[in-house]
């Protein structure tokens, strides 16, 4: 039997009342300095392991939520507002797996250009951020996603993205050189114009 | 494929060019073109690439190329207008086409393999890419297949303004009210003055009683107090000059800021 | 241990997701005709009970909620250093000085409006409290300090608030001519009389 005792407790009541998910830091400003958080959360995972209330953490954040394997009883009459296009997939996947990266890279791996709308929906979703500018001609803005965008895909980091390792070993994530992908010179004009687009 | 003008409904879809006898998408003996669905040319590359059935890695850039450019030639048979770029696309992989084939030239660089490896490359990123979205599309999500609390209590952040404000400020701010706002009142102080009669009055008697120059300081009120003084000397000056204008009296002066000399004038 | 099986994780998990209170029929009607609820119900009280989430009853309905003794841990006290305003702090002296006063004499001593929000700063951080009403057409609201204020300031009371000679000794009033000085005094002495009438 878990002990029930202040820490845990604490922690647990805090979690549960939470809005949003929450670091260790913000924790500890509920419940006080002296509490040894990181215990009782483990103490607080290994308790709900199995149940119908699963302890997850996405980042560097904690917050409870319904186990996976019970969707089929919740989602009923829930349907899925978030359907992203083909291009919002894959430039998702695109930012997540070679975060940062600018437009015209994301550009460059489709072999297209992308419109305005997609990234606006990915970070209207709260998925993905603006993360500074790449020191190149033009300063583009980069992208990277963000603490949502692994809360609401159940990766505890980015290195629980399917297959990275794998992707990153065979190198098919380097960083995209501009001008090695740039077969001609119609996409290298679509891309200055998209890199100037965004300034 | 991206057409221009977008006339084309979502559905379209048309026959493989005859020269074209590899069966694609699973079987199927036609390769189905949804003409709003290929995202530029490297997207049809890849579609084709996949047509040959082998791993990305050992693709046959010289068939990818010949599968490419008879899709560009039959859908120009169509009169299909292409996109400018799946045309540029053409031109690219049909140099790179006769790069291959054609002897070498060792002095060109980047050389024709690289180039050939860099597409394949590139196909190989956008597949990882395309794949790694539906699988993360295809993860337990928030909101869809994992839910979070439904009616969380919330936690709150009391904030509470520590003013910082001193007695001294408040003290200073009375002060400055009291300094602004009190009614404004201006009161002269009675002073003695010579006023210009009195001053004209005493200059015309006096003045009969002198016979050469005389400084104007000497028609002073003797033993009166420096205030008053002052006032007489500048109510004298005014007055010898009403009576230097009616031709009664002469001033001199011999240098600025010298004594001033009065003397009468004669009648 | 508690029987983590499927009908109890299920009510568990349908519990947690809810947005609002669930009757046994409303619980059934997401995990199953087959379940047997109330079972479950009692099991999962069983298993929160102590915890730092409790399964509660109202009425008919049932919902999870955060331990009431640990409602405390809920909030937590954030304090900002904030400069009062000018209007803030002179509004506050001159009803340190003259309480207890109306918000229009308050305006007619400052020679200027005063927005509604100043007052309530005031009286949010406890310096400032509603002293009853003026018998005046309107009946408006007078204002007077609180204890609050004194401590924070310092004061045993209103009378240690320097008066109009204090402050022109300390160089606090702009320097006026000797007729205005008069005048001045003899304001000060009403003034000290009106204090000493307020204690």
């Amino acid at each position: 039997m878990i002990d029930a005792g202040d820490p845990v407790r604490a922690v647990e009541a805090v979690l549960f009342a939470s809005e949003a998910p929450m670091s260790v830091d913000e924790i500890r400003a509920y419940v006080g300095p002296e509490v040894d958080i990181r215990a009782a959360l483990a103490a607080l995972g290994d308790f709900y392991a199995g149940r119908g209330i699963e302890l997850v953490r996405r980042g560097d954040r904690w917050h409870f939520q319904t186990a996976a394997d019970l969707a089929h009883l919740l989602r009923r009459d829930r349907e899925d507002s978030r359907k992203l296009s083909r291009a919002g997939i894959e430039t998702l996947a695109i930012i997540a797996y070679h975060e940062p990266v600018t437009r015209a890279e994301i550009e460059a791996i489709r072999g297209v250009q992308i419109s305005k709308g997609t990234i606006d929906v990915l970070m209207e979703a709260g998925w993905v951020r603006p993360a500074g500018r790449r020191e190149v001609p033009g300063r583009p803005l980069m992208y990277a996603t963000t603490a949502g965008f692994l809360s609401h895909f159940g990766l505890a980091s980015r290195r629980d993205l399917p297959g990275i390792e794998d992707l990153k070993a065979a190198g098919l994530l380097d960083p995209v050189d501009l001008a090695l992908e740039q077969l001609d010179a119609a996409e290298a004009a679509a891309e200055s114009e998209a890199v100037a687009e965004d300034e | 494929m991206r057409l221009k003008g977008r006339g084309f409904s979502t559905g379209f879809a048309w026959g493989a060019p005859p020269s074209y006898d590899r069966p694609v998408d699973g079987g199927d003996d036609i390769l189905k073109i949804e003409v709003e669905g290929w995202e530029g040319p490297l997207d049809l590359l890849l579609a084709l690439a996949r047509t040959q059935k082998v791993d990305l890695r050992q693709i046959s850039i010289l068939e990818l190329v010949e599968q490419y450019l008879a899709y560009v030639h039959a859908a120009r048979e169509l009169r299909l207008e292409l996109a400018a770029d799946y045309l540029v696309m053409a031109a690219w992989l049909a140099y790179l086409k006769s790069a291959l084939l054609l002897p070498r030239n060792p002095a060109e660089s980047p050389s024709p393999e690289e180039l050939a490896l860099r597409l394949q490359l590139r196909l190989e990123r956008l597949s990882a890419m395309r794949e790694a979205g539906a699988r993360l599309v295809a993860r337990d999500r928030m909101g869809r297949d994992v839910f979070p609390r439904g009616a969380p209590e919330g936690l709150r952040v009391q904030r509470q303004a520590k003013w910082e404000v001193e007695i001294y400020d408040l003290i200073a701010a009375y002060g400055r009210i009291s300094a602004r706002t009190r009614p404004v009142m201006h009161v002269v102080a009675h002073r003695d003055v010579m006023t210009l009669e009195a001053a004209l009055e005493r200059l015309s008697t006096q003045l009969g009683t002198r016979i050469d120059w005389s400084v104007i300081e000497s028609f002073l009120p003797e033993g009166a107090s420096d205030l008053f003084r002052r006032s007489a000397l500048a109510s004298s000056f005014v007055a010898a000059l009403e009576l230097a204008r009616q031709g009664r009296l002469e001033i001199r002066q011999d240098a600025p800021f010298a004594p001033l000399y009065l003397k009468a004038i004669p009648q």
